[in-house]
Order: C-alpha cells, then structure tokens, then sequence
C-alpha cells in the first residue's frame, strides 16, 4: 500500500468509526449510564433511516425530514418509556433484553407491513451533494465528511451533558439508586424518560443522517446494533469517550483488516476485542 | 384423482418476502390461464413462509412433505435454502421445482431426476458479462462480491468468460456477506485503475454499493457491470447513480415478443402490479409443472414418464424461449440491459441460447 | 399446612411420570411430522436447560449461549466425511468437548465481568464465533455444510440402532434429555450447585466465604457450553445440515425466550419452556405470515405482565381466587 | 397551636404478605424533635418509608402538611420540604462527593437557601477533603456525612434521621446531635431514629416507641425517663 | 511469641494521592480481643479489606501463623481460617437467613466441590449453620428471606455467617453498628465468650462495648497508628482524647 492509499484508508477508517459512534453513544447512555440493556437501539436506527426515507420524500427536504424525524422519535421515546420500559427498571437484565429482544422483532413486521421490504435510497441534500477529489480516480463525498464533523460535535455536547449537568447527574445517581433520587424530591421518572426518548433520537438521528449514504433497507438495524455492541464492549459501558475511542479503532480495524487480511475481514474487529478484554476485561474506558 | 397439492415454500417475510410474493402470482397466474387447473385436477395450495433461513430448511421441507403430503414442492429465492431442500426432496424422491435459486450445485453435483429449475443459475449471467467485456476489449478487470456462494460463482462465471476471451482479471476482492462497508474496497479499486469493475450485490448492498461507487467519482473512469440483481428493484433507491450501468440477466424491460406483451397485460391486469424477472420465473415453473402433468394425464405416480416430458420440454416463456439442460438448468438467451431512467432496457443479446457447463451432473 | 409440600411432591411426581410416558409413547402415534418435531423441541429443550445452569442458577445471563449449540453442530459438519457416514461414538464426544472448550476459552474471559457488560461480552464473543464459521474457509463459509449421511452407532460390528430412522434418533434424543436433566438435577443439588446459586445472589459475600468464586463460574460456564454442544450436536444429527445461523444471536434470544416463558431457575421450566417455545411458534405461522409480529407482541406483554413465567400462572390464578394469604 | 408536618393515621404496611404496621398513628408538628425509637424489627423503618411514599401502605392515610398525600409519589412528598437519611446510607456511589451534594441542591420550601455546599463542608471537614473522590471511595462513616449533608442540602422543613450515627466516630456523632439541636432552633422539625436512646430523649420533645407495629407509648421525654420499666421492656435497656 | 496468630508489618495502602493505610504494624492473637478505633476514614476498614484479602497491599506484608499470605486471594484466605464481617451489610438477599448461614459453613466442608451430593442433607453442615444463627440471636428467623429482615437483622445475619465459617481470625468491622440496645449487648456477650479461642480484631465506634471487651487497644488516624495499648491506657491518652474521643469526654 503506497503513502497516498493508505492516507485515505486511515480516512476510511476514521469516517466509519464516527459514525458507529453516533449510534454507540445513544445504546451507551441508555445502556451504562440507565442501566438499561436495550437491544432495540439497532431498530431505532433503522426507524431513523425509514422515516429519513419517508419524510423527505414527502417534504423533500432530507433538513426538514431531519427535524421533524427527531420530533417523531422523541415522541416515540417518551412513549416507549412510559408504556414500557418504565416496568423495567427494577426488573432484572434478563427480562430487559427479552422485553426488547420481542420489540426488534414487532418493529422490523411492522417496518415490513407499513413500507414494505424495498431498498429505498435517500438523495444527498442538494449543499452537500459533491466530492473532493483525493487521486485522478477518487473523489471523496462531501457529505460523508459532513457526517463526521456532526458526530464529533454531538460527542461533545453528550460528553457536557452527562459529566457537567445537574440532568447529567440525576440520570446516573438513578441509575444506582431511584428510590433515593426521588426522596431528594427529584422527579427521576421524568428525567429518565426524557433521557430514553434522547436515546431514542440518537439512534434514530444516526439513522436519518446515515441514510443518505447507507440507503435504507430490511435488516439494516441489527447489523449496526452487533458492531455497537462491541463498541460498548470495547469502549467500557457507560463511557462515551470510552464509544469514541472504541468506535474509531473499530474503524481502522474494519477498514485495515479488509485491506491486509482480507481473508479474515469478518472476525478482525472481534479479535481486538478479544486482545483487549485480555488487557481490561472491563473495557478501555469504565463510565465517565 | 383429488386434487393436486402442491406446496409453495418462499419467503414471505423478511428481505426476500417481495420475491416470494412475485413468484407466487406468478405461479397462479399459469395456473388460472390454464383454467385453473393442471391436467383436469384441481389445485390444492399449500404455503409456508421459508424465511430465507437455511436453518429452518429441513423442517420446513418437512412439514410439506411429511405433514401435507405434497405431490409437488415449489421453491425458492435463497439458495441455502433451496440446497437443503433438494437434499429432502432427493432424501424423499419428491418433485421439486426452483423458481429462483441459482446456486449452481443443484444442477450440477446435487442434479437429481426430480428437481428442475426455472430460473437460472449463478454464473450465467456472470458468463454472459464476461463475454460481452472481452468482446469490447476490455483488457483488466476486478472483482468484488460478499464472500458466499452465489456471489463466488458469479464472479466465477465473469471470470472464465472473460479470460477465456482475452482479458484478465486482475484481483478478486471478496467482503463478508452481508456487510455494506465499501469505502476500502473502492480506495483499492482507484489504486488498482482496471478497465471495468464486475460486481455482483443484490438487495440493499447493490444499492448502498452503486451510489457509493458513484460518489467516490470512479464511474468517470473506470465503468461498474454486473448481473442484473445489481440494478434490478433498486432502481428507485439507486437513482442517478444507476444510469448507464450495463447489466446482463434472462429477462429486463422493453423486452419484445408476443408471450411477454401477453404475459404483463395478464399480469398487470390480476394483480395491480408490474411483473418483473421473480414473475417470470414462478410462471414459468407453472408452465413446466402443466407440461409434465399433461403427458401423464394428472397421474403423478407415473414420475419417469412425467420427469422425461419436463426434459424434453420447449417452453415459451416470457423472456423468450426456455429449454432444460441436462442438469434440469435453463437454457435461455442472455439479455444485454442498460439502465435508462428508472428502467432495465433490453439493448440487445449478450449470448444466445446460453447452457451453461453442467460440471458434476451425473444425470 | 404442613402437608402441603409433600402433597405438592406427590402431585410433581404424578405429573412428571405422565410427561415421561407420553413422550415415550409418542412415536406410536405415528405422525412422522409431528415425532420429528417433537424430537426437535426437545434438543432445543437440552439446549435450554443448558443455558438455565448459567441463567437461573450462576446468575450469568449469557446472550450468547448459541455459540457453543453452534460449535457442537458445527463438530459434527466438520468431521462428517463427504462420501461416509461419521461414527456417532467418536464425533458426539468431540463435538461435546469442542464446546466445552470454547466455552472454557470465552469463559475465562466474560466470567470476570457482571451484569450488563456481561450479556454484551458474551453476545461479542458468539458473535465472534458466528463470523468464524461465516467468513473463513475454516467454517466454509455462510452456505454451511450439509451432510450426506446420518453418523452410525456402530460400536465394533454391532449397530444398536439407526440413527438414519426419525424413530430411533427420537428415542436417542429422549434418552439423552433425560440423562441431562437427571444430571443437572443432580449437581444443582450439591454443595458444588449450591454455591453456584450463591454466587447469583451475592458474589462478592461467596468469595469472602472461601469460595473461589472465578473457577466455580468458570466451571459452569464450561458445563454449560458442554451440554449446548450436545444440544447443537443432536440438531446437526437430526438435520444433516449445518449453517451459521445455529450460532446467531437470534438463535440465543430464544433459547432466552424459552427459559423465561417457562419460568427461569426451575430445571422443569426450562422444558416447558422449550416446548411453549415451539408450540408458539407453530400456532402463530400458522396464523399469519407476519407471526414475528405476534410473538414479539407475545414476548412483550409477558415480560410485563407474567414475570414468572408460564409456571407462574397457577400461583397467579391461586391468589386471584384465594386471595393473598395473611399470616394472621 | 402547632401545625402537623407529618401525620400518619391508622397505618397498615405489608411486606407480600406480612403485615408490618398494624394501626401506626404518628405525628410531627413544624419545629418539632421526635425521637423514634424499637427494637430491631419492629418497624420504624417501615413506618417512615410508609410515610415517604417508598412503601405504599394499605390502609390508612398519610398526611404531609396537613394535605392527604397517600400514595403520592414520593419525590413530591419529598418537595413539601421533607429530607430522609435513610439507614444503611443511600449515597451515589457512582458519582463524587461533589456531584452527590450539588444534584441534591434546593432551596427550601419558604425559598431559604441556609445550608449550602460550603457549610455542609464546613460541617464536615473530611468531606472536604474526598470532594473530588468517588461515592464508592468513601468510607463508611464518610459516606453517612455525606448522605447527612446532602440532606441538609434540600433546606428541609423536616429531617428524617433513619440510625443517621450508625458508623459515626463519637465525636461526629456529638456533631450530629449539635446539629439537630441548631436547626430546631431555627424551626425545623426531625424525626430521629437511634440506638442511642440516652441521647435521643435530651434532644427530643416527644417520643414514640414502636413494638411489632404498634404505638406502645408516645409522650415527652421526661415521662418516658421516669418510666425505666417501660424502657426496659420494649428497648431492652 | 507463640500465640501470634496474625501480624503486619508496613502495612500500606494508597489509593492515588492518599495514604489509606500507611506503615501499619500490628499482631493479633490468639485470646486477645484486638479493638480498632479511629476518626471516620482513618482506614480501619481499608486495614481489615488488606487483612481480608478484598484489597492488596501496596506495601509491606502480611503474616498468618508465619506464613506469608500478602499476596493471597480473599478466598484462599477465608478457606485457612480468616473470616471477616462487612462494615455495610453483605448477605444473600434471596436466601434464608439459614440458607446464609448454611453456605457460610458449607465452604468449610470436606469437598466444596462436590457434585454427587446432597448439600441439604449434610448433617455437619447444617447443624454449623444452626449454632451460627443461635449464637447471633436470630435462632427464630431462620427461615425468614434474607432481604425482608430488617436493617438490625441483617446485620445480625451479617455476623452468624462469620460464626458459620467457623475461623480461626475474627475480622469484624463495626459489628454493632445498626443493631438496637439489647441486640449490642447480646452481641458483647457473644464476643466475651468468642475471645478466648480466637483472635479477633474488632473496628467499633461504640466507645461503651469496646471498653467492655477489648484486651488491646489500637488507636488509628489518618492511615496510621497513633498509640496502642491496653484500654487503661488508651483512655487516659491525651493525644487519643484528642484525635477520636473529643475533648469533652468523660
Ligand atoms: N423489604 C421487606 N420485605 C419483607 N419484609 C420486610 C422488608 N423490610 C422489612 N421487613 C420486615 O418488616 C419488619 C419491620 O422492619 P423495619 O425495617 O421497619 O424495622 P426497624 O424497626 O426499622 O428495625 P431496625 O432497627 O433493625 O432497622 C421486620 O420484621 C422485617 O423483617
Ligand atoms: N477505593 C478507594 N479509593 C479511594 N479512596 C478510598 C477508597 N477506599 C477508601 N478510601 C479512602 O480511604 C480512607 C480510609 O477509608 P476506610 O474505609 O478505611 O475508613 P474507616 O477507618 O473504615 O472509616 P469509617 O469509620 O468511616 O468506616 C477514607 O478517607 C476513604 O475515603
Ligand atoms: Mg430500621
Ligand atoms: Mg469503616
């Protein structure tokens, strides 16, 4: 591999990284930091790209699907939260993951009742539809660097939320302890369905933003909710520099072992993650 | 003589449920032009949802064969699937009819008197491609497609085509299946400067990979080919970046000939929708059951006289005419399409007639 | 009063001999179909019970228990020479013990970490397992391997019985349920499965105890994955087919499934559990093309609304009509 | 006439189905200092958390300022100006000692803002010091300042001192009791709950002694230290 | 001296820029009742976790019957005779309160490892178990759920499950904590009786109890050891009236 190749594989490598972490911050903050096991996360991400789909093709504006997608999905959280998992926080973690282990599966019949099983694209807002060009043969798509600068700035802000608010700290002082949140006189119930309906806009966001350059199709929750795991898994739970960092090697791996071993291209990101549980079985990072 | 049951095993669920959904109307729609009978018996239908899982194959299979007694078994679009049911089709000597799967092992080492296909099998489009790139003196090539069979025996097909007219490939990229991660593979694709890219992706992966290959301004220098499951149902979701793609496949748009004039008006009428390729090939199963049905009178015990006039038969078809190989596999022509639009037009004939090998048949 | 638990011995029992004796009537009935099926619920029974030692009993809620079903199935496809059958003596060991040692392998791993971390480290690791036998030549690839032939059970010259007959690898998978569950049984009773149910409820207590609490997970994360390995090996045996998706994590959510729609930590649950499984599945494919939709709407209101499980309804229904007892 | 803070009428609580209150009625007027006092077991615990809204009782009614709050949820009982140090410490062990005191920062009902995070730490100079620290970093008599103070940083109308000593040096403890001394001075009621009787009864108006979930005596101090018998009876001292 | 049981010597733990433990040297033995007072956070439990095996040293050494276990598990520890009680109660919750205690003593079974065998049919075990409940005083709710006693109760629990390890080194940290006026003084008298076959360390800051039993006295602040002695001697210290007592004591 020549100096210029590999520059932009470790380009490659950088872009998919961040944009696994917008969908792993969301499963992380509802995972390590609710205390939540939500396998339905995937799913969300699909929604996202559905409605990214739908909406823009009735507003046709991929901006304007953006915005009243978010909407939808925050509502879509709360309501979740409140018909749902709201039951679940004192249960244990097996019956979190069944109880959304049973929601992939409505929500994926339901995507096939309503929009059926096509591939749907969904066109690069018209400001963004261009590409740099990087050699005489290849151009790099702006929109795919503008997905990356967004992720980085939602790390940020996610990072001041969770580390530097007071909401920040409620959501993990209940995630040990609810019942004393609420004698403090803090409505725990409340904030923690406002943080699942911004998980949900996360994931659902990712999707939306995404869906431009993943094209919108059956199945495509799951796949991403796999790699997130071990996002998580690597990054430590509950930790988003831990997703950030996580996510980026996860990239570079993906994209490095495609190119040096192609012949073991599916198992290179599980071996990191192997040598790293070796190293910190608690993942790189353990909360904030 | 009761009625005729015959189990229709798709997918109705899941990636693969439109599939399903055409091959079936399809199906019906032979049926009912043949008064909705086949050889004076009536039709009993009996469906299960395959899920494209290969895992739940056997069973499936099973609950046709063991459970309702089918006297003909249908199906179906995933080739796992359809490899685990020629093995319990075979295991019980029922006759199976494939609509869609193209692994190419099923008429080749895994042939068998009682399994016939209808549609085509992986490399034939690929062999098509191929010879047609040699003939437009491509000299280099690359290849990429998931690493698993059909996607293997597609590139396969381009390759020994292709080289055999001349030109060489020059690296065989594979990524795991079902992943839709390009970014790499295209950065080595620009490295490598080829002069045509043969892919082979289906589903949302075809589309995800045309418009990446598109962004990442290769289509300028270096142009993308490849089967017509790349281009065909994704139109829509591909848009610009799909225009001008050369594809090959047994049927596409615009094609002309009475029995395909007939066919889509029929179709269009029975089911509100405009037939594409799955169609095709359900209808054409359909068609070959009847032909087998009618020289034995509807008695389906009398199977190797049943068995010899499905071998002999000359079908017309709505992608022209169909005959069977040795193998039980399509012979058929091999349609050159271009994308125009939201369209697969037929702008001609890549390879008349195409048989392909039947490697490992000992029929 | 104080007869109750005898008599709730007594009616277990009763209940228990009727199970056994319909199931081993049942080929006579001489539904081909529904004999096969049978035989299936109760391999994935095996494999529910297997995951049971480690849900129910260590208080490990792996999501990734499918892996080591995989790798026994997997056992099998690997060594089933093309042209022969394989001997069921030689490979059903291997198959038990290739898994037992990749859960000894992954074990060491996720037996140091709890809780949530713990269902995605395993649910990473059969992932991993999954991309093994789905992406390198080693595993052949996603299109698995099918088997042309049935193992034999030939020990020297003699062939106690066919495992080529549905019947006989129905009795053979019975026999086998049985010795599983009479083992666990067994072990969850002594002082070995006894601590490991400690280890559930306060791990960080049982090493302060004098516990080695890591090797005794260890230990039931390998028993495990060794009686999931029989499991997958049993369903390769029935099928002759093998693919990756024995180990995806679908195949583990349900085995998931099983356990608590049977009620988790009741080795008589686990069974229920995989037959409630099946039967759900059947009635509602049955119902509908879209019965995903009904057994993920199923899945949902049971983990909200019957957290016991299915065993949980008779006490249910008990206090409905009784009323809370007092102890006044 | 003193006006009723916290009131609890023929309380009944069960645990599934063991009955732990049988007719608790209990009361704690504004400004009030009401010592609580049993043997293990015999529901003081119980009875708060009934009150708290953290158990929901089965009969009887709660009243919180003399509105009827059964069964309300209990970060709203907690808003009528009500702080619980819960036994056995009820600290954040995921976040800092800081975060801990700031997340629990409120003004009281009346809008006084006395008890702020630099007199909770004047109070308790070793929290001072682990300010940045982990909750889980704490040790255990470190942990009962910190639930204390961040208590004290709600401003409550009410403290609800659950063993609130358990684990304290004596020294501390001193502290604790000095405390409860100067915020009744300043008109804030509190319910103690300790082993301590000797130290309770000073500091205390009123007296309440629960035996197996019943009232068995309710009256001022000095009757309840003029009656050893009764001490001895249901304390055991 | 023959009779020492366990002893230390630079006994060091630093949790980042604090000094939890710091140079601790200390010897319990057999038939002494070893207390250990301190202000809060003066590293009394952080001294019983390094003793217990929960936290390693970061310095010095830990010697058991002249065996150096410094670097040995917290299980292996509790196995050759050294059982602890938890300052913030650790039982468990779903068990019994005799199903606790029968776990406690099954870890001193022949075979812990056994798989063969009916655990609830071991006589030795069981009856370990009993004696252990008796002694705390909760004889009567041994069959009550672990997580429905109350707080008293279970710390009540809390030490049977020690006494079911049957150890030969008592580790308690602030057994009195939590348990009412009558409880504390059965739980005194259950010490006097352990004392002479044991050694016991005992952390408590009920000034009363521990004047009562103790035989030696070590007074710690801030990581280290500020004075030890006999109790006489501790309580007439200045520098202890100080640090811990408070000034005013009388
Ligand atoms: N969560 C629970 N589930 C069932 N029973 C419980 C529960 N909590 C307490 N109990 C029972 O209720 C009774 C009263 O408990 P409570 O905690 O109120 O006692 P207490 O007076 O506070 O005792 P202590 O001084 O030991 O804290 C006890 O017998 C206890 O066993
Ligand atoms: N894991 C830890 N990380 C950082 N500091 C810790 C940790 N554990 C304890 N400490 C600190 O070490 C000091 C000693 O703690 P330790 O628990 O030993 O005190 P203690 O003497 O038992 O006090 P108490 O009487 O309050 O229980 C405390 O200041 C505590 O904050
Ligand atoms: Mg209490
Ligand atoms: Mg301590």
């Amino acid at each position: 591999m020549d100096v210029y190749s590999f520059f932009i594989q470790l380009l490659n490598g950088l872009q998919y990284g961040l944009l696994l972490f917008l969908v792993a911050s969301g499963l992380t903050l509802i995972f390590g930091i609710m205390g939540i096991i939500n396998l339905a996360h995937g799913s969300f991400y699909m929604i996202g790209a559905y409605m990214a789909f739908s909406l823009s093709t009735l507003t046709g504006s991929l901006f304007v699907a953006i915005i009243v997608g978010i909407v939808l999905s925050v509502v879509l959280g709360v309501a979740l939260e409140w018909a749902l998992f709201s039951h679940l926080y004192k249960r244990d973690h097996l019956e979190q993951v069944l109880l959304t282990y049973g929601l992939i599966l409505v929500f994926e019949e339901l995507r096939s009742l309503i929009v059926g099983n096509d591939v749907h694209g969904v066109a690069v807002p018209a400001i963004f539809n261009w590409s740099v060009p990087l050699t005489e043969t290849l151009s790099y798509p702006v929109y795919r660097l503008f997905m990356s600068a967004v992720c980085v700035v939602l790390a940020v802000l996610l990072y001041l939320l969770m580390a530097k608010t007071r909401i920040g700290m409620m959501i993990r002082a209940g995630s040990s302890n609810r019942e004393m949140v609420q004698s403090l006189g803090l409505n725990i119930n409340l904030v923690y369905r406002l943080v699942f309906a911004l998980g949900v806009a996360l994931a659902a966001f990712a999707g939306m933003l995404a869906a431009p350059v993943s094209s919108v199709y059956p199945g495509m929750g799951t796949g991403v909710l796999i790699i997130c795991f071990v996002v998580v898994v690597i990054g430590g739970i509950g930790s988003i520099w831990g997703a950030l960092v996580a996510s980026l090697l996860i990239g570079l791996a993906d994209t490095f072992g495609k190119v040096l071993i192609p012949q073991a291209a599916g198992v290179t990101v599980y071996v990191l993650m192997a040598a790293i549980l070796l190293w910190r079985p608690e993942g790189l990072f353990r909360r904030i | 003589q009761g009625k005729l049951k015959v189990g229709l095993m798709l997918p109705y669920t899941g990636t693969y449920a439109a599939l399903g959904n055409a091959i079936t109307n399809g199906f019906k729609l032979a049926v009912a032009e043949n008064g909705g009978k086949v050889a004076g018996r009536d039709i009993d239908y009996f469906t299960v949802d395959d899920e494209s899982d290969p895992a739940k194959a056997p069973e499936n299979a099973n609950k046709l064969i063991k459970r309702d007694q089918v006297d003909v078994l249908v199906g179906t679009v995933h080739s796992g699937v359809a490899l685990a049911m020629a093995k319990v089709a075979r295991d019980n000597n029922t006759l199976l009819i494939i609509p869609n799967a193209g692994a190419d092992d099923i008429t080749g080492p895994l042939c068998a008197a009682n399994i016939f296909r209808t549609s085509f099998s992986n490399s034939q489009p690929g062999i098509a491609m191929g010879k047609v790139m040699a003939e437009q003196k491509k000299k280099t090539a690359v290849t990429l497609t998931w690493d698993y069979a059909a996607g293997k025996e597609s590139v396969g097909g381009f390759k020994e085509a292709f080289e055999a007219g001349g030109g060489k490939v020059v690296k065989e990229l594979f990524l795991p299946f079902p992943q839709v991660e390009f970014q790499s593979y295209l950065t080595e694709i620009a490295a490598l400067k080829p002069d045509v890219v043969y892919v082979f992706f289906a589903g949302g992966g075809a589309v995800k990979f045309v418009k990446d290959y598109a962004a990442a301004g290769l289509p300028k220098t270096i142009p993308l080919v490849g089967p017509g499951f790349l281009t065909d149902g994704t139109l829509e979701a591909q848009g610009e970046a799909a225009q001008g793609l050369l594809t090959t496949l047994h049927y596409g748009d615009g094609l002309k000939n009475p029995k395909n004039d007939a066919f889509r008006a029929a179709y269009t009428k029975a089911y509100k929708i405009e037939p594409d390729v799955y169609a095709v090939q359900g209808y054409d199963a359909a068609q070959l059951l009847i032909v087998g049905m009618n020289a034995v009178k509807g008695d389906v015990s009398k199977r190797a006289e049943m068995v010899k006039a499905m071998e002999g038969a000359k079908l017309d078809s709505p992608r022209g005419s169909l005959a069977l190989s040795k193998g039980h596999n399509p012979i058929h022509d091999i349609y050159l399409r271009k994308v125009e639009g939201k369209e697969n037009k037929v702008v001609g004939v890549a390879v008349k007639n195409l048989t392909d090998p039947p490697r490992g048949c000992k029929l | 009063m104080i007869h109750a638990p005898e008599r709730q011995d007594r009616r277990k029992a009763i209940a228990l001999a009727a199970a056994l004796l319909l199931l081993a009537l049942f080929p006579f009935a001489g539904a081909a179909f529904y004999t096969e099926l049978v035989t299936k619920v109760m391999i994935l029974a095996i494999f529910a019970l297997s995951l049971d030692v480690l849900v129910g009993y260590t208080g490990l809620v792996s999501f990734g228990h499918a892996a080591y079903y995989g790798v026994g199935a997997y056992a099998l496809g690997l060594l089933a020479p093309p042209y022969e059958a394989a001997n069921l003596w030689l490979t059903l060991p291997v198959a038990v013990g290739a898994a037992a040692l990749a859960a000894l392998f992954v074990g060491a791993f996720v037996v140091r970490v709890k809780g949530i971390y713990f269902i995605m480290v395993t649910l990473a690791f059969a992932q991993m397992f999954y991309f093994v036998f789905h992406d390198t030549r080693f595993g052949r690839g996603s299109d698995g391997i099918s088997m042309n032939f049935k193992p034999v059970a030939a020990i020297g010259g003699f062939t106690p019985f066919d495992l080529a007959n549905a019947v006989h690898v129905y009795y053979f998978v019975f026999a086998a349920l049985v010795l599983v569950f009479v083992f666990l049984r067994v072990l969850l009773r002594s002082p070995f499965g006894r601590a490991l149910q400690g280890i559930r409820s306060n791990e960080h207590r049982m090493r302060s105890l004098g516990y080695p609490v890591y090797w005794y997970k260890l230990a039931s994360f390998t028993v495990a994955g060794a009686l999931a390995g029989l499991a997958g090996y049993l369903s390769a045996l029935q099928f002759g087919f093998v693919n990756p998706e024995l180990l995806s994590w679908h195949q583990s959510g349900n085995v998931l499934l099983m356990l608590i729609l049977g009620g988790v930590g009741s080795l008589y649950g686990a069974v229920a559990g995989a037959f409630a499984f099946v039967a759900l599945q059947e009635l509602f494919s049955s119902l509908t093309t879209h019965w995903q939709l009904l057994l993920g709407g199923t899945i949902i209101l049971l983990v909200i609304f019957l957290p016991g499980g299915l065993a949980s309804i008779a006490g249910r229904f008990k206090r409905t009509l009784v009323g809370e007892p007092d102890d006044e | 006439m003193s006006e009723s803070m916290l009131e609890a009428r023929e309380l009944h609580t069960y645990y599934g189905a063991s009955h732990v209150l049988h007719g608790v009625n209990f009361r704690i007027d504004r400004g009030q200092t009401v010592g609580l006092m049993g043997r293990n077991g015999m529901g003081k615990s119980t009875l708060i958390r009934s009150m708290l809204g953290l158990v929901k009782p089965r009969h009887g009614e709660v009243r919180v300022c003399g509105t009827d709050m059964t069964g309300a949820e209990p970060y709203l009982i907690a808003r009528q100006g009500i702080a619980y140090v819960p036994e056995g410490r009820g600290i954040f062990p995921n976040l800092t000692v800081h975060e801990n005191l700031v997340m629990a920062a409120r003004a009281g009902p009346d809008g006084r803002r006395e008890w702020t995070q630099e007199r909770v730490l004047a109070t308790f100079p070793r929290l001072a010091e682990r300010l940045g620290n982990g909750g889980w970093q704490l040790s255990g008599g470190e942990q009962q300042m910190l639930t204390i103070g961040r208590a004290l940083m709600t401003n409550p109308d009410l403290l609800i001192l659950d063993e609130a000593t358990e684990g304290l040096a004596p020294q501390i403890a001193k502290e604790i009791w000095r405390i409860v001394g100067e915020i009744r001075a300043h008109g804030i009621a509190t319910v103690i709950v300790d082993k301590n009787y000797a130290a309770v009864t000073a500091i205390a108006n009123r007296n309440v002694i629960l035996v197996k979930g019943r009232v068995v005596f309710d009256g001022d101090s000095a009757s309840l230290l003029a009656q050893p018998e009764l001490l001895h009876r249901h304390l055991g001292v | 001296m023959s009779d020492v049981v366990l002893a230390t010597l630079g006994l060091s733990r630093r949790f980042g820029g604090l000094m939890a433990v710091s140079g601790v040297a200390i010897e319990l033995h057999r038939g002494r009742l070893h207390a250990v007072l301190g202000p809060n956070g003066a590293g009394k439990t952080t001294l019983i976790n390094l003793l217990s095996g929960d936290l390693a040293a970061t310095a010095g050494n830990i010697r058991y019957r002249g065996e150096d276990i410094t670097r040995c598990s917290a299980d292996r520890r509790s196995r050759i005779g050294i059982g602890r009680s938890y300052q913030k109660t650790n039982i468990f919750p779903a068990f019994t309160a005799f199903e606790n205690c029968r776990l406690a003593a099954q870890s001193r079974a022949p075979r812990p490892f056994a798989v063969f065998t009916d655990a609830a049919r071991h006589r030795p075990v069981r009856e370990a178990a009993e004696r252990a409940l008796d002694a705390a005083g909760l004889a009567a709710r041994g069959g009550s759920v672990a997580s429905a006693l109350s707080h008293g109760e279970q710390r009540q629990l809390e030490i049977a499950m020690v006494l079911a390890t049957a150890p030969e080194v008592l580790l308690l940290d602030e057994p009195l904590a939590g348990m009412g006026a009558e409880e504390a003084q059965r739980m005194v008298g259950l010490l006097r009786t352990l004392a002479p076959k044991h050694a016991i360390l005992l952390v408590e800051h009920d000034m009363d109890a521990v004047f009562a039993v103790a035989d030696v006295i070590t007074v710690m602040v801030n990581g280290q050891v500020l004075e030890s002695g006999a109790p006489a001697q501790i309580r007439a210290s200045p520098a202890v009236r100080r640090a811990y007592l408070g000034e005013a004591d009388e």
